[in-house]
C-alpha cells in the first residue's frame, strides 16, 4: 500500500512493524520465540528486527519504550513520563509492601515452589496473611502440592518479574552475596573478645 | 555499670533505636515484630559497654543473661506456633545449636534480599506498563480443550490422601519457660534447706538444663536464695535465703 | 536527556511522548480532557500534539496506529499485522485447568452446591481466585446462598458438563473407596484438611 511510495524498503522493516503490533496488544512480555510463532518468521531474524524496535524506541527519543524484561519483550512508558503516568494509575500491585510481604517475596522468589511451613519456618512467623496479600497481588501464585494432600506450594510469578524489572529471576543477586553483614557482626564481637582477654 | 544500667543500654539496630528497656516493653505490647530484632545486635552492644570497663561486672552480666533469656524465649515461642501439640524432646544438643544457628544465618539472608529487593522496587517506580489487554486488542474465543473427568476424581483423591507425616526434627529445639524451673525450685526449696543443682536436672536435656540454670539466676537476683560451689566445675549447692 | 543532542525539538515533541508513554499504558481509550489532565497541559496543545502522533503511527508507517474511537484515543495494531495478532491470541489453546482450578472444580462438582469457606476449608487455601476463574469461564455458576446473608454457594454448570464429557452430574467417577454419598466425602476431606493443618 504505502509501501509502493518507498523507494527502499529494508527487509526487516515489515517484520519489525509485525512484532511492534504483537508488541503493542499483548497483556504481558513476549518471548522471542512466540513472536517468531505468531510472525511466522525466524527467530535469528525476529531478533535483528527486535534490535531495529529497540533502537527506535528507546528512553529519550520515544515516549514508548521496549524492554527486555521476564523472559521477554514488552513496550512500557518512558520513565521521563513517569509524574503523568502517575497520574493517570493507580500502582496497586507495588503500593505498600510490608515488610513481612518483602521478606515472604524473597524466599519464594529465592526457593519456590515453596510451602507455607517452609516459609513459616524460615521467617520465623506464620506466613498465611503475607501470602494471601502477595497472591492477591499477582506476585506469586500457587504451583501445584508437595506431595498427594501436601500443602501448597507458591512461585514467583512473571508479574514479579516485571514489577521489579528483572529479565527473569536468574538476575535476582545470589543470597551469599547479600548476607556480608552477618560476617561482619561476627568478626566485630571476635575483635571486641580479644581485646577483653588481652 | 551497674545492673540497672543494663535496661538503659544504647541500641542502634536495624529495626530499633533507643535504650533496651524500651525495645522489651515494645515486644511485650506487640508493637514490634520480635522476628525483626537482631538478638546478636544487642548482645555485640552490651559487650563493647563491659569491654570499656576494668572489671567485669558479674551482676550486669546476671541481669543482661536473664533479659536475653526472656527474649530468646519468646522468639523462639514465635518460631512454634503450635506448641500444646510437641511433645518435650531430647535433641542432640551439637544438632540443635547447629540448627539454630543455621536457621538464623538463613533468616538473615532472606531479610537481606527483601532489602534488595526493596531498594529495587524504589529504583523502578518511574518504570510505568500496562496491566491487562491493550484496548483495541482483538479479543480471542477460548473454548476450554476437551477435559478428561477421571482428573477431577484424582484430585478429589488427593485432596483425600493422608498428608506425609511432617519432619518435626527442626521443631525439637524447644525452651521450656523459665517460670517451669522457678517454681519447681521453690517447691523443693519449701521442703528442704538446700539441694544439689547439678543432681536436680541431671535427668533433663541440655536446653532445659540451660533454662533451669537461668531460672537459678533469677531467684538469686531476686534474692531468694544463696549460691555455693566449692570449685570451677563442681556441683552448685542452692540454699534458701530465709 | 538527548534532546540536548538535536539541533531542534519541535515544541510539541515533548508533550507527544508524555501523550505516547500514556497511551501505551492505558487499558481503554483516553479522552483528550484525560491526557490533558495527566499530562497537566492545555487541550490545544494535545491536539496538536495527537495530530504529530497520528502522523507517526499510521497504517503502512508503523505497526502501532494511532485510533480516534468513540471514547477517545487508543493504539492498536496495524491491520497488515491482523493474522499475526489473531495467531497470538489464539495460540495459547486452552493448556487445560491449573492445579488450583482442577480441586476447586472437583469440589464444586462432587459436593456442591458448595461456598467459597467451605472449598477454601477443603483445599487449605483460599479459593477466592480460583473460584473467580471458574465462573468466568462458565465452569461454575452461583446457587443461592447457604442461608440468608450467608456466603454464596456455587455449583457446576452445563458447560462443565459439555466439556468433561458428561450427560450429567451423576456420569462423574465414583469415588465410593473413599465414602458413601457426598457428606461423608466431605466430613473425610474436611478431617483430612484439619490434619493437613492449613
Amino acid at each position: 500500500m504505502t509501501g509502493a511510495l518507498r523507494l527502499v524498503e529494508n527487509p526487516v522493516d515489515r517484520l519489525a512493524r509485525t512484532l511492534e503490533a504483537l508488541l503493542v496488544i499483548a497483556s504481558s512480555p513476549l518471548s522471542i520465540e512466540e513472536l517468531a510463532a505468531a510472525s511466522e518468521d525466524e527467530t535469528e531474524r525476529v531478533e535483528t528486527a527486535l534490535g531495529l524496535i529497540a533502537s527506535r524506541y528507546r528512553e529519550g527519543r520515544s515516549g514508548i519504550v521496549l524492554e527486555h524484561v521476564a523472559g521477554g519483550y514488552a513496550f512500557r512508558a518512558a520513565r521521563e513520563a513517569a509524574e503523568a503516568c502517575a497520574r493517570l494509575v493507580e500502582r496497586p500491585v507495588q503500593r505498600g509492601l510490608s515488610q513481612a510481604a518483602l521478606e515472604t517475596l524473597a524466599v519464594v522468589a529465592y526457593l519456590g515452589p515453596v510451602s507455607r511451613p517452609e516459609i513459616a519456618k524460615i521467617r520465623g512467623v506464620a506466613a498465611d496473611s503475607a501470602v494471601a496479600g502477595l497472591v492477591e497481588r499477582g506476585l506469586i501464585a500457587e504451583a501445584g502440592r508437595e506431595s498427594d494432600g501436601g500443602a501448597v506450594r507458591y512461585r514467583a510469578t512473571p508479574l514479579f518479574e516485571r514489577v521489579f524489572g528483572l529479565s527473569g529471576l536468574s538476575e535476582l543477586p545470589r543470597l551469599d552475596d547479600l548476607a556480608e553483614g552477618s560476617e561482619e557482626l561476627r568478626s566485630r564481637l571476635e575483635e571486641v573478645a580479644g581485646r577483653r582477654g588481652a | 555499670m551497674s545492673a540497672v544500667a543494663v535496661r538503659d543500654l544504647d541500641l542502634d539496630l536495624d529495626s530499633f533505636e533507643g535504650p533496651f528497656d524500651l525495645l522489651l516493653t515494645l515486644v511485650l505490647k506487640d508493637e514490634l515484630e520480635l522476628a525483626d530484632v537482631e538478638v546478636a545486635g544487642v548482645v555485640a552492644a552490651f559487650v563493647e559497654r563491659l569491654a570499656e570497663r576494668a572489671s567485669p561486672d558479674l551482676e550486669a552480666c546476671g541481669e543482661f543473661l536473664v533479659l536475653m533469656a526472656a527474649l530468646l524465649e519468646l522468639k523462639a515461642r514465635g518460631l512454634f506456633p503450635d506448641e500444646d501439640e510437641l511433645a518435650f524432646d531430647d535433641l542432640d544438643p551439637e544438632e540443635a545449636a547447629g540448627e539454630l544457628a543455621e536457621r538464623l544465618a538463613l533468616y538473615r539472608r532472606f531479610k537481606a534480599a527483601a532489602a534488595w529487593l526493596e531498594e529495587r522496587l524504589a529504583a523502578e517506580s518511574d518504570r510505568y506498563f500496562r496491566l491487562g489487554p491493550a484496548p483495541l486488542a482483538p479479543v480471542p474465543e477460548r473454548p476450554l480443550a476437551p477435559q478428561d473427568p477421571v482428573a477431577l476424581a484424582s484430585a478429589l483423591r488427593q485432596l483425600a490422601a493422608d498428608p506425609p507425616a511432617p519432619s518435626l526434627s527442626h521443631l525439637e529445639l524447644r525452651f521450656p519457660p523459665v517460670s517451669l524451673f522457678l517454681d519447681r525450685f521453690r517447691a523443693v526449696l519449701s521442703r528442704r534447706r538446700q539441694f544439689v543443682f547439678d543432681r536436680e536436672v541431671d535427668s533433663l536435656s541440655r536446653v532445659e538444663q540451660a533454662v533451669a540454670f537461668l531460672a537459678l539466676l533469677e531467684l538469686r537476683k531476686v534474692g531468694e536464695i544463696k549460691l555455693g560451689q566449692p570449685a570451677p566445675f563442681e556441683p552448685i549447692t542452692v540454699w534458701s535465703a530465709s
